[in-house]
């Protein structure tokens, strides 16, 4: 047998789990399935699921980027200085270049002053979103209500065969990154690196490169996020989507990505972003107070890996994948403590 | 969504009810308990049928919820916006759909609403400065320095509140010494005064734009050792059950009320005259407002206020 | 059977054990009598520590039945192992790196205050101490194990065996990373323990060892139990026609192959005190081996060599170039290729599967149609290519590699190191821990890459090996070099000589 | 000196900066707002202490912050239903220390990654206390539980005192008890650990009960302070806990703790957020210089570590 069942629930179990939710949504929640509603929940979860592909790279290498939140708010502020300045291509230019600049920033703070990423991305995370802050010192900067003609403020809103642009986007950039990490040289190197940075290093693979990489892919992913952001909510300012990394870490670990390295599964990240999004749809649409939205949410979470947690505490014989692969213990050292 | 609400209507739906939605900025806090109270009753008593959707302070969802409110039907929307400059894409829908809106408190964003009540948030910072003044001087204390606690600096509509402060209390002499923020949290506005007497020994005054910090603010005040009636004036603002019983108790000079309630009432009302394509009376014609008045709280009037 | 006069105190029955596509274990029976010394041998992969850790509690068996002192023996955890009286060293370590040597060996078992509920540290490093002594070793109690060599990691781990006490101790291929002297300190412990009365599992590759030390052997061959006899009586060619299935040709042969220009040159090349004013040549064609006792700098001459360390002082040239790799990228572009002595630690990339760990130094050369893409095909026939030459045992090319045996890993990072085809290849320790039948066949390798031109440096505390395939040796005692052996000068004693009493030897005709 | 310096994880950024408000202004050095700063730190020090356990182990508990929410909501509506204050007090414990177990149970015998699991918790646990309240304050008037961050034993300010003592017992277990050196062997390496035979499921359980326990002491620390309780207190808190750790140097990753580079990070963290009040930074530039400073505090000790000769390191690591 080529694969064992425990290899498949690792990149399918999360897709599993939607598909089980999405079997029942129509029960529980009969407007589920209305086109407004799919819409929505497909559209609403777009920024936050291309920056969930980027940290899928950022967690399989072994380390965090907690500053996605700064750089969303920087990417769109900058974004919408862009618009007002040069309209659509400007605007788009501004918020791609941002978002590299940021993640450039981000590793050269963790290559040449060898900070470790946790406290790097910290800082920058208050540094980016500071930075926002100054640059809307007097007030949100927004989309222009007169400028709802532009190709710019539809991007947020259209259709194309149905789905939302924004979501399109969404798909294009998993395919992206799926390819990336699966069949190219680069994405291989980052897998081998989050397994193990100690024998990366002697297989060739620099670190200073891999990360500059990974920081600035991650970089260039908000950028993108952004601009799918921005034309749905028309405005930013420093506080955009405060907490926002820790929903995008959480998607990605939720999808299988171990946070200790060496695994990443792109599929697995998809699934749990729309996984999360249709059940806060579907708490919002059957009108549960938001404290037992919460409750419920926080619930779906636990059972969600607890399937996978018992999966692997029984997997026979003993807890021997574990064992071996080094799971349990620190085996892969990675960068999230350097 | 079903297909006939895709063409604008503009009357009511097919059950003859008219549906009324709310989205409201976030229940967590008893300030929005109270408009989504003073909304709802409102509306029920018109015999509308209300649907309520919570932001939970996050502009996605306040758009995502709200644009699902209007696809789901609704008549006419009211909103009490997380981010005043997030209403451009729900607007534009409710536009599309033939909807009205209402938007309730903190502030419009420049969007072509059909009408915003709004508490005069300036002018009760002007109460605040004017109490403080007066209050200063009655207790007889010589220092001219005052602070001021902000909320996070996004929040746009708080920010009026300190700026109506600081133009009213410099006009009377005073100097604002320190102004910091506390994001709006009572934990930050804690901290935050003690630095700020720490820096400054002889500071007479504090306002602070929310209750939560401005209560906290009294706690620091009196875990100093003063007492925050008669040696640092500290005010607050919104009249939160916090400060009605703190001033009651003599741990809180006054706050400003604003009436969660009674403007939810007023929305409601709007949206009726907007639906039946009445005029509506605005105390701001340019920017259609409509004023909620507010009124300063103190150990003297505290008994008045539920 | 054998051994009637004594009554056993392990028996094993019927043992099975499977994962995912293999029978590790196949209905495997034996018995280990009080006071024996029972060695257990086979082919990489025959199952050797799966039985073991099954004794040791960390693998449930599907089938079987194991008795100890006649009572049934079920452990379900370490723990109940412990308790049992049988104490484990398993071939992969298991250790705290970030604590140190005493809190190590005393795990679990930390004599503590009452009052105060610390720790006895002036009590566990002192018997840490004492074990190490009787060890004949002095490493710090209070060292972080991170600091330590490798072969200093496998003395704390044989200490941490010793400390408990064991009726049983269980010993995994104990001195896969030990030196010479080492290796006979070590077998000096297991017959004192056969003459207090305790038992001794020992699993090695060196069948010399096994042969000085044990009273019985028991022979694995895919899983399943091939013969259990005395040792008296049994040759090593009988032993190894019965792990491998075959007769093994010739040990350590070397071609001869003509030296080319030089292509590697050191001068007087120092990196910290661990290596110092060191000067060597390697050309094309040649096999120079690296002895010394563990730990005298042969790592950190490689690593500088692989730029993994930073060169302090002193020159290099690479093909007549001046070379001064920035890091190990760096210097795999210039053309050198590197086996770690690591494996767990530095060699294996524990998540990738077999294929991926292949393939990850040649991504460049395992490109499709497209051209950036990877090409799955490709690294298949890489994967297809190694599999068979050093007969890797694997379910496929898609299984992770922390699932295969030891042996199969350092297999799997032998081949990894090979398929860039460097002009300058450093092996340290290539063997390790390998089968009879692969140490041949990774000989013929060497071989064959030298024919084909290039330079290899091969690090080896393997003694026979080391003389038997290298061209020339250089010795090395506290990151110097100490000797040159050529020719005929090229013996143990000689490399024993220099290693250990100072003695400098240099060859003749080498200068 | 130097020595204290090059060991000691942020000494030498905290001498610095503060120097540098020493010079910059001058209320730093006074009495009062010395005595705030560590009024503060000591406050994050708490918990700081109980989350270098966790993160010792190799894991995170990211339920903290709403563990203080529920903590605060229980002490103050059982001081406002007539409980005596230690009654109040003990359950406001009790639900901490149940939350840590109901974190523990879920990691170790569910197997929930502790990131997911602890972020289920923050959720869950924010929602019932939103729940228990009400969504209302819970305001109580209470002398003795203002003792807590108002009393002065000894002159003393309650809080530091409460830090002091946990600093000492927090690094006297860490360093020198079975229990601290079991929690650095998980975190080292834990299929070492179970393979040593250590209880690794209780002692990982015990660690979350510790940290519950320090969130409810956080929780009961703020409402002596506001004299309230409600659903919205202690939001992001959690990031404050593990950010003093992290920057006192305990590796991400587990194996290695430091007590004392905690308790530096809490009063680096304090002192930074203090001098940037008293120079009046406006709140749109606090954010950039407290990240600035951070990173600024962490590169100092990134390159002093490059500076250090270091003996190559070959074998980092256990193993062959
Ligand atoms: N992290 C790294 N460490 C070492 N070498 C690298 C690294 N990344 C790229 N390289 C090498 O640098 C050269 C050019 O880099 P390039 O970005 O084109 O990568 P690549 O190998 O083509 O990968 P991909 O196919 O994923 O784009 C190649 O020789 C490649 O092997
Ligand atoms: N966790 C695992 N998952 C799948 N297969 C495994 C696992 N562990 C061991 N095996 C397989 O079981 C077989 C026996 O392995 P084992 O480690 O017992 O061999 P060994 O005799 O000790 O070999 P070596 O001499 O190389 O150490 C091998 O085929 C190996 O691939
Ligand atoms: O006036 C209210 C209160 O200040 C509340 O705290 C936040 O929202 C504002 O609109
Ligand atoms: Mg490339
Ligand atoms: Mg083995």
């Amino acid at each position: 047998m080529k694969r064992s069942l425990g290899g498949l629930w690792d990149t399918w179990g999360i897709t599993a789990i939607l598909l089980l939710l999405l079997a029942v949504a129509p029960v529980l929640t009969p407007d589920f399935f209305s086109l407004d509603n799919a819409q929505s929940v497909l559209r609403e979860s777009a920024y936050l699921g291309i920056v969930a592909a980027g940290m899928t790279f950022a967690i399989a290498s072994g380390a965090f980027d907690l500053s996605v939140g700064g750089q969303l708010a920087l990417c769109s502020v900058v974004s919408l200085m862009g618009f007002a300045a040069g309209g659509t291509v400007l605007a788009v230019a501004a918020a791609l270049a941002t978002g590299l600049a940021c993640g450039l920033v981000n590793a050269s703070l963790i290559t040449r002053l060898a900070v470790p990423p946790f406290v790097a991305t910290l800082g920058t995370l208050f540094v980016f979103r500071g930075v926002a802050y100054i640059l809307t010192k007097d007030g949100p900067k927004t989309l222009p209500y007169d400028q709802i003609g532009s190709p710019f403020v539809k991007i947020g809103g259209l259709n194309v065969a149905g789905l939302p642009v924004p979501f399109l986007i969404m798909l294009a950039v998993y395919a992206a990154a799926w390819l990336l990490m699966r069949r190219t040289a680069t994405g291989r190197r980052v897998l081998a690196y989050g397994s193990s940075p100690e024998a990366a290093r002697f297989c060739g693979i620099s670190p200073t490169r891999l990360r500059v990489f990974v920081f600035a892919l991650v970089g260039v992913s908000v950028g993108i996020a952004a601009l799918t952001y921005i034309t749905r909510v028309w405005t930013a300012d420093g506080s955009a989507q405060d907490g926002f990394e820790l929903k995008v870490i959480a998607a990605v670990v939720l999808g299988g990505t171990s946070l200790k390295g060496g695994k990443g599964t792109l599929i697995g990240t998809f699934s749990a972003v729309l996984l999360v999004s249709v059940l806060n749809d579907m708490l919002v649409s059957e009108g549960v107070p938001s404290a037992y939205q919460r409750i419920v949410l926080g619930g779906v979470l636990i059972i969600a890996l607890t399937i996978d947690g018992l999966r692997t505490r029984f997997a026979a014989p003993g807890s021997l994948r574990r064992a071996v692969t080094g799971l349990g213990g620190r085996t892969p050292k990675t960068g999230l403590a350097r | 969504g079903c297909s006939d609400s895709n063409s604008p209507s503009d009357t009511p739906s097919k059950s003859g009810k008219v549906v009324v939605g709310f989205s409201v900025y976030d229940m967590q806090y008893e300030f929005f308990q109270k408009m989504e109270k003073g909304t709802r009753e409102a509306a029920v008593a018109k015999g509308w049928e209300f649907k309520l959707h919570d932001e939970k302070s996050d502009e996605n969802e306040m758009v995502t919820g709200a644009q699902a409110l209007i696809d789901q039907g609704v008549d006419v929307l009211i909103i009490s916006p997380f981010k005043p400059s997030a209403l451009g894409p729900i607007i534009a829908k409710a536009k599309a759909k033939g909807v009205p809106v209402i938007v309730d408190d903190i502030g419009g964003g420049g969007a072509p609403y059909d009408a915003i009540v709004i508490s005069d948030n300036a002018g009760g910072g002007k109460l605040a400065a004017d109490y403080m003044a007066k209050q200063i001087v009655a207790n007889g204390k010589t220092s001219k320095n005052v602070a001021s606690i902000t909320c996070e600096p996004s929040a746009v509509y708080a920010a009026r509140r300190n700026a109506g402060f600081k133009e009213a209390i410099e006009k009377q002499g005073f100097k604002v010494v320190a102004e910091l923020s506390g994001n709006s949290k009572a934990e930050e506005g804690y901290k935050v005064m003690k630095d700020i007497m720490a820096k400054n020994p002889d500071v007479a005054g504090v306002f602070s734009c929310n209750d939560p910090m401005g209560v906290a603010a009294a706690n620091a005040v009196k875990d100093a050792g003063k007492n925050p009636v008669t040696d640092i004036v500290t005010v607050g603002f919104n009249a939160d059950p916090e400060a009605l019983t703190a001033i009651k108790a003599g741990g809180l000079a006054a706050t400003v009320a604003q009436d969660p309630n009674a403007m939810g009432a007023l929305t409601v009302k709007l949206a009726d005259q907007a639906l039946k394509k009445e005029t509506i009376t605005f105390g701001n014609a340019a920017e259609r407002e409509v004023f909620n008045p507010v009124l300063l709280v103190t150990k003297d009037n505290v008994a008045t206020i539920k | 059977m054998a051994n009637s006069g004594r009554r056993a105190l392990l028996e094993v029955e019927g043992l099975t054990v499977e994962f995912p596509g293999v029978r590790a274990l196949d209905n495997v029976h034996f018995d280990v009598a009080a006071g024996e010394v029972h060695a257990l041998v086979g082919e990489n992969g025959a199952g050797k520590s799966t039985l073991l850790k099954v004794l040791g509690g960390l693998h449930r068996p599907s089938a079987g039945a194991i008795r100890l002192g006649g009572n049934a023996y079920r452990p379900r955890r370490p723990s109940d192992a412990m308790h049992a009286g049988i104490a484990v060293i398993y071939q992969e370590f298991n250790l705290y790196p970030d604590l140190s040597v005493a809190e190590n060996v005393f795990s679990g078992r930390e004599p503590f205050h009452r009052f105060s509920r610390g720790i006895r540290y002036a009590e566990i490093n002192s018997r840490a101490a004492a074990l190490f002594a009787t060890l004949g070793v002095s490493i710090d109690p209070a060292a972080a194990v991170n600091s330590l060599t490798v072969s200093e990691q496998q003395l704390v781990e044989i200490a941490k065996a010793l400390s408990v006490n064991g009726r049983i101790i269980v010993m995994d291929e104990p001195t896969a990373a030990l030196s010479a002297d080492e290796v006979a300190r070590l077998l000096d412990v297991v017959r004192r323990l056969r003459a207090e009365g305790r038992s001794v599992i020992y699993v090695s590759h060196r069948l010399d060892e096994v042969f000085a030390v044990a009273d019985r052997v028991t022979v694995l061959r895919d899983g399943k139990h091939v013969r259990t006899s005395p040792l008296a009586g049994t040759s090593t060619d009988e032993l190894v026609r019965l792990m491998v299935g075959r007769d093994i040709a010739s040990m350590f042969h070397r071609d001869d192959v003509a030296d080319g220009d030089v292509v590697l040159e050191l001068d007087r090349v120092s990196a910290g005190r661990q290596l110092r004013e060191v000067s060597m040549t390697v050309r094309a064609g040649e096999i120079v081996g690296i002895g010394g006792v563990a730990g005298a700098g042969q790592p950190e001459l490689s690593q500088v060599i692989f730029g993994a360390v930073p060169l302090k002082s002193g020159q290099m040239r690479l093909g007549g170039n001046a070379y001064r790799p920035k890091g190990p990228a760096d210097a795999m572009k210039a053309g050198v290729g590197f086996l770690h002595e690591d494996r767990k630690t530095a060699g294996i990339l524990p998540d990738l599967t077999v294929r991926h760990n292949l393939t990850i130094s040649v991504l460049d050369k395992v490109r499709g149609a497209l051209g950036r893409l990877l090409s799955p095909s490709a690294e298949l026939d890489i994967f297809s290519t190694y599999r068979a030459r050093l007969a890797i045992r694997t379910t496929g090319p898609d299984q992770l590699i922390g699932q295969l045996s030891g042996g199969n890993q350092q297999k799997v990072l032998f081949g990894r190191a090979l398929a860039p085809g460097a002009r300058l290849l450093i092996l340290n320790e290539p063997t390790r821990g390998v089968d009879i039948g692969a140490k041949v066949e990774i000989h013929h390798l060497i071989n064959e890459i030298t024919a084909d031109g290039a330079g290899v440096i091969m690090i080896s505390s393997d003694l026979p090996e080391l003389l038997g395939i290298s061209d020339r040796v250089y010795v090395f005692a506290s990151g110097q070099i100490v000797g040159h052996l050529t020719g005929d000068d090229r013996t143990e004693e000689n490399v024993m000589l220099c290693a250990t009493t100072g003695r400098k030897i240099f060859s003749e005709a080498a200068s | 000196m130097t020595a204290v310096l090059r060991r000691v994880p942020l000494m030498l950024p905290l001498i610095v900066v503060v120097l540098v408000l020493g010079l910059a202004t001058d209320s730093f050095l006074t009495g009062g707002n010395v005595e705030n700063v560590l009024v503060a730190a000591g406050i994050v020090a708490l918990p700081g202490l109980a989350m270098t356990f966790c993160l010792a182990m190799g894991e995170f508990d990211l339920s903290i912050g709403s563990t203080v929410s529920l903590a605060g909501v229980i002490c103050c509506s059982s001081l406002i239903a007539g409980q005596p204050l230690f009654v109040a007090m003990a359950l406001a414990l009790a639900a901490g220390a149940a939350i840590g177990l109901a974190n523990g149970l879920v990691v170790t015998k569910l197997g929930v990654t502790p990131f997911i699991a602890t972020l289920a918790t923050l959720v869950i646990v924010r929602g019932i206390s939103l729940a228990y309240s009400g969504g209302h304050d819970q305001i109580v008037s209470s002398t003795g539980l203002k003792y807590l961050v108002g009393g002065r034993p000894l002159g003393i300010p309650m809080p530091i005192v409460l830090a002091v003592i946990a600093t000492v017992v927090a690094w006297w277990a860490m360093n020198r008890t079975r229990f601290g050196r079991w929690v650095c062997s998980v975190g080292s390496n834990r299929e070492a650990a179970r393979v040593s035979g250590l209880p690794v499921d209780r002692i990982r359980i015990a660690v979350y009960v510790l940290v519950g326990v320090a969130g409810g002491v956080w929780g009961l620390l703020i409402s002596s302070q506001l004299q309230k309780g409600n659903g919205q207190l202690g939001m992001g808190f959690e990031l404050d806990a593990i950010t003093v750790v992290v920057i006192g140097g305990t590796a991400l990753l587990g194996g290695r703790a430091s007590i004392v580079g905690t308790v530096l990070g809490a009063l680096l963290i304090e002192t930074i957020r203090n001098g940037l009040n008293l120079l009046n930074t406006p709140p749109a530039y606090q954010r950039v210089s407290v990240g600035l400073l951070l990173i600024a505090a962490l590169a100092i000790k990134g390159l002093r570590r490059a500076d250090i000769p270091v003996a190559p390191t070959v074998v980092p690591e256990a193993t062959r």
